[in-house]
């Protein structure tokens, strides 16, 4: 079967630490992928290799069939991998609106002598980038907010900006680390069904971070549980729930809560 | 009824010509758990920042203890045993987790009491003992909040303030971070608590307010509003 | 190998001269992440503090004795480290919530204020700096000269550092000095009175200052409005070349500057003309391979 | 839609008319001081919006401009220079040899100059950008003084401290102040497009911005050879306003001006950079005031030599306590401003 | 009111890198002034305007003097850069501009209306080699030059030609740059040559600290300097060190001295409570110079001025008979003294 991003025998180690030890990844295209494990046991390490920002010590990544691991992280970008920040990074300082205009950087990057030349042409330019970005916005929720500073959206709006952000970069592979976090369970309602439409809409293959079990549960289709840098588990959501060695490390008995 | 540990009258906080904070009040009794709920931008941050001094509010005043405390430093609010845990972290990246843990105790003078809380704060969150001399900036996420909780801990808060601190905790530790929330309520700390998972926050909470747009709309017991349909409806999840 | 010892004792004169005023550039920068242009300014105040108080003079109509060194510089320190605190508190702290840059350019302000200041109160004519006996001495080791200020300049440095090593990071305060660094609303809900910690780095980081600059004055005596300029460039660049923010870097990084230059004035003494040029080379070239200097800490973003 | 931009290039057009109007009016009827600073204007107006694509939109705090002019200068003057007035000037050591014989006329000089400008500036680029913050800071000082180090030194190229002499007088107010406008309509049209938002990105975070696939040194490079191309020309034009040049005069000193130029101005900002560069130019002629003898009743108070820059200082300080964001902030003119300000009562009388 | 004044311009560096300069310079000038505050019954006004040691300053104030103050003559500035700035618009307006010691041959090269005050460094540096081989009968001696002043490079190149010609040995040549103050790598450098005679050809604010590292090295050669060693500061940073270093001047009071010379040197001493030095004595120079012109012609005019100006022959001026030669420099005695304690000795005179 074909595989969109395929992980090997991947190692990462921080001087004596090692954040990732040979780990294994393969997802189908087109899928959901849920990442979960207790703090520190590699998660954003995955999407930080995955998308260039750390070099591998060990191990292979290919995207599409094309090795990734040593790329820079533009070069990621622009094959169609996008991710999100688990610290949220927008560009504090601007507009809403353009920040989701940066993120069409790569569909719209003229040569830098025409807006030059001609004034008339990029504006033209201009008026689409402005438009698709505003249509993004406006999936997203946030079209109330296009002229404010990013920095000054509170907390849970900053993360759909991101993820908007993400999505204007035209991903084929999307990543996204705790975009849930910091939303009430019926603004994360709303996330899981905007994800899965953006999955059956533009066929996008989604790898998420999550801590909530609900939002997990409910949209992957597989999950892969990590812990100290080794995948302790993989599978169905139902399998992933009443799996022992996860139950231990990850979930404890948060499914009394739940219930 | 119970002694009022901070009082919030009616203030009004603008960021520039945002009116982000409408007229809040609220009480927070001594020995309770109180809970503010709300949906992103909501102003339950801007109101915590309010009361610990990081911004000032237009008019309006806060009491603690029954004294004003509004343009106080913040640093002087903090000596009074109000202690926030900032949302998004905040810990000091450049420092390792053991001088974290000190910056948390710096009001404190007392070594004694150093020492016995970073007992405690490891008994927490056992991951910090691990990792005792790293710089905090390379922390995982979930490790950085946990950091930033104990750091609070650390001196000694009368009123503690929570900003979402579920916020990228695994499952299991959020649980136990539920727990000990109630246990350092048991060792009469008064907790003002803001969460997402505002289930949880609820079951817990003697009393909570729920906030729209700088507005307070309902108020209730922890039960009361567990049970109120709209609560349900907008923030519960259906 | 005379020629090379004698070298030797030049250089390492010279660099612990640029490391003594390198640790307080450092350590305002720890704090503020603010390149305080004004660092060596404020050194060349003190040295004219340290120039009147030695030789005396008249303020409107109080005559102020002659002093000896003894008196004269504890008091021009003390007086330093006040000026340090004034310029603190009326350019730097009503900016502290503004965008960095902005607090750049008002010590870009400072520092013209003082060199121009300088210009007009003191005049722009050099004054040659009275030497204090005890530090005029001069040892010969066979060929090889020690003047006494060659070795105490070395002792104070290295005193100096291991005080501000001490205090940066072994005390509480230290720690909140490197606390704030990052973020300045934080510490203020651990308790941290941030004006405070601001002040006292402030306040040491001029002591500094004026301990170097009255060791520069007696090393090389003459004084003019001037002065901190060079220094001021040197020290960064030391503080730079150790990894800014770093007391011990600072310390290093003057160190490796001062016998650079001298020890390649000596070398190629013809291309004397690019010791200035020769520095930067170095730095730029150790900061290809250590992008954060030789010791700098490693910025998580 | 095409109504508005219809006017907002007209706005355009009127308003470049009325500088040329202005322009000629000064021409013939101010006096040959008020022209030199009217030069030096547009000579800053360049090197402060083009320092200002680097430090403010791309946010990477150069301290290296005074090494780009040096290098625009000293090539354009010694392309225009007569060989027989170089020969005159080179007292210590003769002009190395292809370099005495070549004379080329203004604007090719000009030209080259920019462009010899660009290549240092790309070379330069690899170190520069292998650092990050203050460390850059540093290297591009570090840049700036090795090039006046260098021009002090290899007295064959640049005749050392004695400096050239006898530039021609080439630059006049149609050469400045055309450069002016063509560097400022290159500047704002590339901070508006595509590139100018990538820059803006890697200034608030560059690991977001190469998440958004944006090759970040390859932008910062561009940011840099772009407005290295512009300080040669602009060090070119100021080489031949003055007539002479040497080392001292790129110090960082010169540096620091522009820096206080754009920040005062409005960090980030065309239009404060330009606002910037004009109160610098007129500002420090007008604070001679402060160094003139005054008469004031009965009381005679001597100048001061000197209080002119005591008071700049204090000037410089008190503009960025109460403007800490410098005079714009990050507000740039458009003309969408300028129509909805002024506009409602043309608009009012349209309707009537 | 305007007619019963004359006004002469004044651009100095009073402050920046070389205020010391500028402000030594418009001490004297006033001194000079005080002597001959008039001529042709006039009062003369001097109009002093700060160039902040700056070249843009420099052509900017030159345009204002001419255009606003509308002045009959320039004098200034010390640093020869900011006098080629000056030299061209003063030439352009038909405006006298005399530099009071710039020393750079190229500063009045092909100028009509360009002085100096001053001998050249030609002259100077021939005496100085002269002396040290004929009367010190030094055979081998070091050069330091401050490579960042024309002057010192000027000075240092003549001074080496003289001397090699002469048979002398030039062991070693080494160079500084002004605001150095750590000399010891260079004078290790010499010390092991060891060489009869050290050439310090900069400026005292360099030579006196230069003085004392040598010393404190065990260098017993004998120092050798320009006039750029002459001011109070040299013995009072020097202290002992600059014990018995010979140094060629303009004028000494043992020397014959002219009734404007006397004249000057009381009232200084009584002003300033100090040895008068040569900066001053040359701008003041520099202002009788063009006051004598104007009493020759009995006018105003500035072309008239300049005319009577390039005549000037056996002026007794403040510095000696002072004779304006077909280069536009002053042509007068070299005088070599010796520092003996606190105090300089006269040694010598030596005519052009
Ligand atoms: N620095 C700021 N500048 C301008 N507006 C701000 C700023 N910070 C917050 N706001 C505005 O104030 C309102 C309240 O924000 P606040 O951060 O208090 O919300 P919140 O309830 O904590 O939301 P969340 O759950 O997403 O954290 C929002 O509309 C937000 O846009
Ligand atoms: N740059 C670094 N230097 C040293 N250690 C690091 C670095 N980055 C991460 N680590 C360590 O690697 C481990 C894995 O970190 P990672 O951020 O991938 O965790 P995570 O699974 O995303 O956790 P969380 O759910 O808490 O975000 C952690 O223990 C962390 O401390
Ligand atoms: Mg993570
Ligand atoms: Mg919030």
């Amino acid at each position: 079967m074909h595989h969109i991003l395929k992980i090997q025998d991947l190692t990462v180690r921080f001087d004596a630490l090692e954040a990732l030890s040979s780990l294994d990844i393969e997802v189908e295209p087109g899928s959901i992928r849920g990442l979960i494990g207790p703090n520190g046991a590699g998660k954003t390490t995955v999407f930080n290799v995955i998308s260039g920002f750390i070099r591998p010590s060990k191990g292979t990544i290919s995207f599409n069939g094309k090795e990734i691991a040593n790329l820079k992280p533009y070069k990621i970008t622009s094959l169609g991998v996008a991710r999100t920040f688990q610290n949220i990074k927008l560009f504090g300082d601007l507009s809403v609106i353009e920040n989701v205009m940066i993120g069409f950087h790569l569909s719209y990057n003229t040569l830098f002598w025409k807006p030059l030349l001609s004034l008339i042409g990029f504006t033209k330019i201009e008026n689409e980038v402005y438009e698709r970005a505003r249509w993004l916005l406006d999936r997203t929720g946030l079209l109330n907010f296009i002229d404010e500073k990013a920095s000054s959206l509170p907390y849970g709006l900053q993360r759909r900006l991101e993820i908007a952000r993400a999505l204007a970069t035209g991903p084929k592979l999307l990543l996204l680390d705790e975009s849930a976090a910091g939303m009430n369970p019926t603004e994360k309602e709303d996330l899981m069904k905007f994800i899965q439409k953006l999955r059956d809409k533009l066929a996008l293959t989604i790898l998420l971070i999550e801590h909530d079990m609900h939002v997990v549960m409910e949209i992957c289709d597989r999950i892969t549980v990590l812990d100290y840098g080794e995948k302790i588990a993989e599978g169905s959501p139902k399998e992933i729930r009443n799996n022992q060695r996860v139950i231990e490390a990850y979930l404890g008995e948060t499914r009394v809560i739940e219930s | 009824m119970k002694q009022e540990l901070l009082r919030v009258d009616n203030i009004n906080v603008f960021y520039g010509g945002i009116h982000a904070l409408k007229g809040i009040s609220f009480v927070v009794p001594r020995g309770s758990i109180v809970t503010l709920i709300g949906a992103n931008g909501a102003g339950k941050t801007t109101t915590l920042r309010a009361v610990s001094g990081l911004i000032s509010p237009k008019d309006g005043e806060v009491f603690f203890e029954g004294k004003s405390i509004v343009g106080k430093h913040t640093h002087e609010i903090c000596k009074k045993g109000i202690i926030m845990v900032p949302e998004g972290r905040k810990i000091f990246s450049n420092l390792t987790v053991r001088e974290n843990l000190i910056m948390g105790a710096f009001a404190l003078n007392t070594s004694r009491w150093f020492e016995e809380n970073l007992e405690y704060v490891f008994s927490l969150f056992p991951r910090l003992n691990e990792r005792f001399n790293q710089l905090g900036g390379t922390l995982s996420g979930g490790e950085q909040q946990m950091l930033a909780l104990g750091r609070a801990l650390m001196g000694k808060p009368r009123l503690l303030m929570l900003d979402e601190p579920s916020l990228g905790l695994a499952p299991k530790i959020t649980f136990m971070l539920f727990e000990k929330i109630l246990e350092i309520h048991k060792r009469n700390t008064t907790i003002l608590i803001i969460e997402q998972n505002a289930k949880a926050a609820l079951k817990m909470a003697d009393y909570g307010y729920v906030l729209e747009t700088g507005e307070i709309i309902l108020q209730g017991s922890g039960q009361e509003l567990f049970l109120d349909e709209r609560v349900k409806k907008a923030y519960l999840g259906g | 190998m005379d020629v090379f010892f004698q070298q030797l004792i030049n250089g390492i004169s010279l660099g612990s001269l640029y490391a003594l005023i390198a640790i307080g550039y450092t350590m305002v920068y720890g704090v503020l992440r603010l390149i305080n242009f004004a660092h060596g300014d404020v050194m060349m105040v003190s040295t004219y503090f340290a120039f009147y108080f030695i030789t005396g003079f008249s303020l409107f109509s109080f005559v102020i004795p002659e002093m000896p060194w003894y008196v004269s510089f504890p008091v021009a320190i003390a007086l330093t480290g006040v000026l340090g605190f004034l310029i603190e508190h009326l350019a730097y702290r009503p900016l502290r919530t503004a965008p960095r840059i902005s607090v750049l350019m008002t010590a870009i302000g400072v520092s013209f204020l003082l060199e121009n200041l300088g210009l007009v109160i003191f005049g722009g004519r050099p004054k040659g700096f009275p030497t204090p006996r005890p530090f005029e001495e001069i040892f010969y080791i066979k060929d090889i000269s020690l003047p006494s200020l060659s070795l105490l300049i070395p002792l104070i440095t290295l005193i100096f550092l291991g005080a501000t090593f001490y205090l940066v990071y072994r005390t509480k305060s230290g720690i909140a000095m490197r606390a704030i660094s990052r973020d300045i609303e934080t510490p203020q809900l651990m308790g941290i009175n941030v004006n405070r910690i601001i002040s006292l780095t402030f306040i040491l980081g001029s002591v500094l200052a004026a301990a170097g600059g009255i060791m520069l004055a007696m090393r090389y005596p003459q004084i003019n409005p001037l002065m901190g300029i060079m220094p001021g460039i040197k020290a960064f660049v030391a503080a730079v070349l150790g990894g800014i923010g770093s007391v011990v870097g600072a310390a290093l990084g003057g160190l490796t500057l001062g016998l650079i230059e001298i020890l390649f004035v000596a070398f190629l003494p013809s291309y004397a003309g690019y010791r200035d040029a020769i520095a930067f080379f170095i730095l730029i070239f150790i900061l290809l391979f250590k992008p954060t200097g030789i010791i700098g800490e490693k910025l998580p973003d | 839609m095409k109504r508005e931009k219809l006017i907002r290039n007209l706005a355009t057009f009127l308003s470049l008319l009325a500088i040329f109007g202005f322009l000629k009016l000064a021409n013939s009827y101010t006096s040959a001081y008020i022209i030199q600073i009217l030069n030096i204007t547009a000579i800053y107006i360049i090197l402060s919006t083009s320092y200002n694509l680097v430090n403010g939109v791309t946010g990477q705090f150069s301290l290296g401009p005074n090494a780009f002019m040096a290098v625009g200068a000293y090539t354009a003057s010694l392309l225009t220079m007569s060989p027989a007035e170089k020969e005159l000037t080179f007292i210590i050591e003769p002009i190395i040899s292809p370099l005495g014989k070549i004379s080329l006329p203004f604007l090719p000089s000009l030209l080259i100059a920019g462009v010899v400008t660009s290549i240092f500036a790309f070379f330069i680029a690899f170190p520069v950008f292998r650092v990050r913050g203050d460390y850059l800071a540093i290297v591009t000082l570090g840049f700036g003084e090795i090039i006046r180090v260098f021009a002090t030194n290899a007295v064959s190229i640049t005749n050392g401290s004695l400096g050239l002499k006898g530039i021609n007088q080439y630059t006049n107010l149609w050469w400045s102040w055309g450069w002016a406008i063509f560097t400022v309509f290159c500047l704002i049209s590339l901070v508006e497009s595509s590139y100018g938002r990538a820059m803006k990105a890697i200034r608030e975070d560059e690991t977001a911005a190469q998440a958004m696939g944006i090759n970040t040194f390859r932008y910062k490079m561009l940011a840099f050879i772009i407005s290295a191309f512009f300080q040669g020309i602009g060090g070119g034009l100021l080489a031949h306003l003055l007539t002479t040049i040497d080392p001292k005069l790129f110090s960082f000193f010169l540096t620091f001006n522009l820096l206080i130029m754009i920040v005062a101005g409005g960090l980030g900002s065309m239009t404060g950079s330009i606002i910037g560069a004009v109160i610098f130019a007129w500002g420090f002629e007008l604070l001679r005031w402060f160094e003139e003898p005054h008469q004031i009743g009965d009381m005679f108070i001597p100048g001061i030599p000197g209080m002119r820059m005591v008071i700049f200082s204090l000037l410089l300080i008190i503009i960025m306590l109460f403007f800490r964001r410098g005079i714009t902030g990050r507000w740039e003119f458009s003309w969408d401003w300028a129509l909805n300000t002024f506009g409602r009562r043309i608009k009012f009388r349209e309707i009537n | 009111r305007a007619d019963d004044t004359i006004k002469i311009g004044v651009i100095l560096a009073m402050t920046g890198g070389t205020s010391a300069f500028g402000q030594q310079t418009w001490t004297g000038m006033q001194i000079g002034r005080n002597i001959r505050p008039t001529v042709l019954g006039k009062k003369v006004e001097l109009i002093l305007l700060d160039n902040k040691s700056d070249k843009i300053e420099s052509a900017n104030a030159a345009q204002r003097l001419i255009q606003k103050d509308k002045v009959i003559g320039i004098i200034g500035d010390v640093a020869s850069s900011n006098s080629l700035a000056i030299a061209p618009i003063a030439e352009d307006n038909h405006i006298p501009h005399i530099s009071p010691s710039s020393t750079n041959p190229i500063v009045t090269l092909n100028r009509k209306y360009v002085f100096r005050a001053c001998f050249i460094d030609p002259f100077q540096g021939e005496v100085m080699a002269k002396f040290a081989y004929n009367e010190l009968k030094a055979r081998k001696a070091a050069v330091l030059t401050d490579i960042g002043q024309d002057y010192s490079v000027g000075l240092t190149s003549a001074f080496a030609k003289t001397y090699k010609k002469l048979g002398g040995q030039i062991v070693r040549q080494v160079n500084y740059q002004s605001g150095d103050q750590d000399f010891t790598a260079q004078l290790t450098a010499i010390k092991e040559t060891d060489p009869d005679i050290i050439a310090i050809t900069g400026y005292y604010t360099e030579i006196a600290l230069i003085a004392r590292q040598a010393r404190e090295l065990g260098i017993k050669a004998t120092l050798i300097a320009g006039d750029g060693a002459e001011a109070p500061e040299l013995t009072e940073i020097g202290g002992e060190a600059v014990d018995g270093l010979y140094y060629t001047t303009h004028f000494d009071e043992k020397a014959v001295l002219t009734p404007l010379g006397k004249k000057y040197v009381e009232m200084f001493r009584k002003q300033n409570k100090s040895t008068p030095d040569a900066l001053g004595a040359l701008g003041a120079d520099a202002y009788l110079i063009i006051l004598d012109a104007i009493e020759r012609t009995s006018s105003t005019n500035p072309e008239k001025i300049r005319d009577a100006i390039e005549k000037t022959k056996d002026f007794q001026g403040i510095t000696g008979a002072i004779t304006i030669n077909k280069n536009h420099d002053a042509v007068k005695n070299v005088v070599i003294r010796q520092v003996k304690g606190r105090d300089s000795v006269y040694i010598s005179s030596v005519n052009p």
